[in-house]
């Protein structure tokens, strides 16, 4: 069997809504390029027409709201924008409208719009093309986050996010499309039923990670056992609704806790889950203090020399484990 | 919902404003009523409108249930939007109006969306933009147009110009009074019309209207008006701005649409002023027996806070 | 003496930099009205002209820019913002150029920009009127956040930030403006000096506020004191980047921490205060878990009914306090 | 700097990027160099300029100093940004350009506060705002062109037209091929010129500029231009977009700006042929040494991780 890359199984997600689902369409910048965002889209423009599948003006601000607006209105579209960073032009229709609507009309309306953002970054990009900013979207009540890690994830968690009624930010990382992996055969999950997932057993340290940092923190845990160490590794996926119930209940069995993050430090998703935990465990749970691994306070480097200092990666986090925790 | 129900009703949220009967805030269009009045004609319910801060006359031209005006602006649960909204977050899903807020030109792209969505369903449905001349200086509106115009969305822009943003002249905001010069940069047809002449809104928007169901392609139409009231709650004459002056008030005062719709068909003999006078008291009971029903129904209940934050539970 | 209320302490600040600096300049919405930010920026228009005091289009993505390219250029221009709402439109100027150019450009140049940021909630406004973002700059390394919660604070923050040669966030809260104290004189403080601050003293737990919350933290723990519980105040001040040194003392002290934010719980402040201070702290140390009080998980209510169940206040902060933790 | 050096050093930087020797995207501007030169020609050291992603020429223009290019492109501490921007994050202070950045149309407001400054300093200094057709697709274009007009900003906005924004042709984009409409639409003077002709912008730019240092007013140049190269990188003939043929890429060599300079000036005895070749080796001789030295010069020290994130420590 032929084992399908995490940028396959996302086009082979969207084949699959568009094929299954007429009210969905795309819309986004670089949707007519063969390279825009990687091969995670090719041909689908040849297959579905460009009538769904709309490639734009650099407006991500009207980009986002339309598709707000198609989705008030009965269909499933998904705005696609190939880097994280030029979000920021759009947040209006993000915070202020989508992750509201429902709420502020009492629930007779609905905005299960699908915002795919790709975290996109190394390579010298710099400040402005690097950015992850999931947990700035993982602090708006009304919006699901969802960071697919697998490959098997890429593909399913895209198909949940669409098919929900709630407004969605997906985030996938350019950094595991090359990842490979056997594809069980479609069945469509509803988004709310998706929680955090226990990717590896143990009963030494709990490590939580997501998207990218979910493949390091597997990786290390790997070494790891060879050390002798034996880790429990979380898969995020949702961050938001966070639903820390799985991860409470290994932190209980492992009492230890390490969350490694893509994003910044302060005010991110690993002090949220860090705090998650230690406000629901007896405070004689730790053995050690909970750790956090995450970017150093500054912007992304342009900097080839920066750059290697910047992201974490398997051996920090090893030595990292190795020198905090006390087994 | 004619002229002056709105108008009244209008009214009579203002005195209520006053009396502290009403929580949030409110944003009257009392003068303004020609315009929602004159395109809604129009519209049907599955057409897709979105409003902003001051659109009461903008979902009562399209659904004529006072009591749920009333009850929303009072924050019951019978409003419009269960009473999770009041007076600035308003839809009736059943009737097209798919929603207004108060961000100044937060819905401008969700209509154009609304409007994308009509074009590929093929329907026929058109989207409804109503905004401000203030909303016009936000960059989303013209990206807005742009991407209309580029994609063929029916989208009938109904840009309000009553000449000022809270308390700023359009003098003091843009170089120019009259903003359907952004339509023309963007290649829009598009219309400045007398935004106190319902008939003259009427024919344009009907004209617009009916070549967006047949071709989809986005229009402009700019209605110059002005408001009465104060930009928010019910004074005259605060808050209201650097530039604006009791005589223009009364200038404008003197357009009303209402009475000069009156007065053209009293002229025309197709009406009388006995007519207008029970017409109006029959208005004043409808405006009262829906406002005392409002009065009397609940707010929501205290333990739906967390209630449809999320669709899925 | 008479005492100067918050309001009033802002405009005094403000009147302070125009006079003394003539590289100060303010734009924004409102600021030729007398009534648009309640009155703490009142008749600078009169007094030091339109050109310096410029009320703007309804355009926050191009004035915050321009603000800070001004900045960039030698100025000290604030722009103020009525509502953090209104902000949504301006995050690209704030994050992606604000934060950054100082860190792009090797330090070359910087752009000393304060952007003022007022919370302006309650009064049925809804969700679109409501909203304290601070927690989201503070994820943002390069750009400075303040919330002065003291009528000292409201003048002396505002001057220290427009002196200093970050950019700036400045939060105020119109929930605050009518606190008075009397005022010291003047003297000019590097932002960069500024950390968290004890308000009252304690021996039980350590409280944590900012803005507004810490109001309500030093009025209950005044509350508490005759119950007599001794409860220890610290107000943030900074949020960005966040001092946590102080608060640390106070927790190895009192054994107890509680944090109280105006905004949003998950990647909040309040889980950046909690884990800030458990992964530095040993296991034991705490005799309670930690805790914090935040919005409930949804966009801020119209309904009045709603309203008082959605903001946190006195009764329940020390309902809360008395229901979580044993003395 | 002239425009040929400005070609010769892309060209360098083109070949780099190829063997790798570059780490970071390079987005290069061959075949719009008379732009830049024709509007820096008109600068002064206290002007403040803004640039985007395709501004080696735009640096180029007021600062000729090679070296340092190349050793910011490659990465190296002695860098215009001193190793820590790339080809993408280009600043020379003391020059007055203040800035380039890859968030497309991230500076128009920044340069527009800048001409603000400018304006509050009474220096008559001018800002310059360099964007691409692309840029004028973001809201914020608008918005700046709003608040320049009405407040006087003495700011030029250069827009060079090279009718692509990355693989996108102007036409799957926008309703018609030129922007100054919008210029027009916000009403600030404006002029159509040819990007590739080097004279025609000098004059444009020295007038507009030289009423602007009286009188500060915003104005705005479209110069029609267009790339050889891809968006980004090196390559001719991929990345370059749903619209883009070889005939046309063929054609527009054909109207080369340095070219069309050189051929002019021949034509017109001012110039050789001859005069032209010692020229040329010149010019390769300057990009060779100063290559060679930045090949030579250091990364930024690792250590500097954390330095100038913020100004205090
Ligand atoms: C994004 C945003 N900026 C500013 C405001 C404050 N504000 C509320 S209404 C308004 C005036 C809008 O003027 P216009 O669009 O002309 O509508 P009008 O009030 O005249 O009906 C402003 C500036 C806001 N609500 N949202
Ligand atoms: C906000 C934002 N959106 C999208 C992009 C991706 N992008 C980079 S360059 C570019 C094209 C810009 O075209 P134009 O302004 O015409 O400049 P040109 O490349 O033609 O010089 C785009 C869309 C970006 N960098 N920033
Ligand atoms: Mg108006
Ligand atoms: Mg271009």
């Amino acid at each position: 069997m032929i084992k399908t890359t995490y940028s396959d199984a996302i086009l082979s997600g969207f084949d699959y809504l568009l094929k299954n689902y007429p009210e969905v369409f795309i819309l986004g910048q670089g949707l007519w390029s063969p390279w825009y965002v990687g091969n995670t889209m090719k041909n689908l423009d040849k297959k579905y027409g460009k009538d769904r599948i709309i490639d734009t003006p650099v407006s991500e601000s009207a980009c986002t709201g339309a598709a707000v607006g198609a989705s008030i209105c009965g269909m499933k579209p998904i705005v696609v924008h190939p880097r994280m960073d030029f979000m920021l032009y759009a947040m209006d229709s993000i915070v202020n409208q989508a992750a509201k609507w429902s709420y502020m009309f009492g629930g007779q309306l609905n905005a299960p719009v699908t915002i795919r953002s790709i975290i996109n970054r190394g390579g010298s990009q710099g400040a402005q093309h690097s950015q992850a900013l999931h947990s700035w979207f993982a602090h708006i009540p009304g919006i699901r986050v969802v960071m697919p890690s697998t490959v098997q994830d890429a593909r399913d968690l895209l198909i949940s996010s669409v098919l929900s009624p709630d407004p969605v930010i997906y985030i996938d990382d350019r950094w595991l499309y090359e990842q490979t992996a056997n594809l069980k055969p479609i069945k469509e999950t509803p988004l709310n039923a998706l929680t955090p997932k226990c990717l590896k057993k143990g009963d030494q340290i709990t490590i939580v990670g997501s998207g990218y940092s979910t493949l390091l923190a597997l990786n290390a845990s790997k070494k790891l056992n060879s050390d002798g160490v034996r880790a429990e590794v979380f898969d995020l996926r949702v961050l938001n609704p966070f639903n820390s119930k799985s991860i409470l209940d290994s932190v209980l069995k492992t009492k230890r806790l390490l969350v490694i993050d893509s994003g910044w430090k302060s005010c991110g998703m690993a002090s949220e889950v860090i705090t998650s935990i230690v406000e629901n465990v007896p405070t004689n749970t730790l053995i050690d203090p909970p750790r956090r691994i995450t970017l150093p306070d500054c912007p992304a480097p342009s900097s080839e020399v920066h750059e290697k200092d910047y992201y974490p990666n398997e051996e920090k986090i090893i030595k990292f484990i190795n020198d905090s925790y006390y087994f | 919902m004619s002229m002056s129900v709105i108008r009244a009703a209008e009214i009579k949220i203002a005195e209520a404003k006053k009396n502290r009967l009403v929580k949030g805030p409110v944003h009257l269009g009392v003068g303004q009523e020609a315009i929602a009045v004159g395109v809604s004609k129009n519209l049907r319910n599955t057409d897709r409108i979105f409003g902003a801060h001051r659109s009461h006359s903008h979902i009562l031209g399209v659904d004529n249930d006072l009591h749920k005006l009333f009850a929303e602006v009072l924050g019951k649960n019978t409003g419009f939007s269960g009473g999770m909204g009041g007076s600035m977050h308003l839809a009736s899903k059943s009737k097209g109006f798919l929603g207004s807020v108060p961000i100044v030109t937060g819905t401008v792209p969700l209509a154009l969306g609304a409007g994308l969505a009509s074009k590929l369903q093929k329907s026929g449905d058109i989207a409804i933009s109503y905004l401000g001349d203030g909303a016009t200086e936000e960059g989303v509106f013209h990206e807005s147009l742009n991407f209309a115009k580029v994609s063929n969305i029916p989208i009938l822009f109904v840009v309000e110009n009553n000449l000022f943003s809270s308390h700023m002249h359009m003098s003091l905001r843009q170089p120019l009074n009259t903003i359907n010069r952004f339509a023309k940069a963007h290649e829009i047809e598009t219309k400045l019309v007398d935004g106190n002449d319902v008939a003259e809104i009427y024919r344009t928007s009907s004209e617009f209207i009916r070549k967006m169901r047949l071709q989809p392609e986005p229009y402009l139409i700019e209605a110059i008006t002005y408001r009465w009231f104060g930009h928010v709650d019910w004074r005259e004459d605060i808050d209201v701005g650097v530039a604006r002056s009791k005589k223009d008030l009364l200038n404008w005062k003197k357009r009303d649409p209402i009475k000069r719709l009156s007065n053209a068909m009293i002229d025309k003999k197709i009406w009388t002023i006995e007519k207008q006078h029970t017409l109006d008291l029959k208005v004043n009971e409808l405006i009262d027996v829906n406002w005392e029903k409002a009065l009397k129904d609940d707010f929501p209940d205290r333990k739906s806070l967390l209630d449809n934050v999320y669709k899925y539970d």
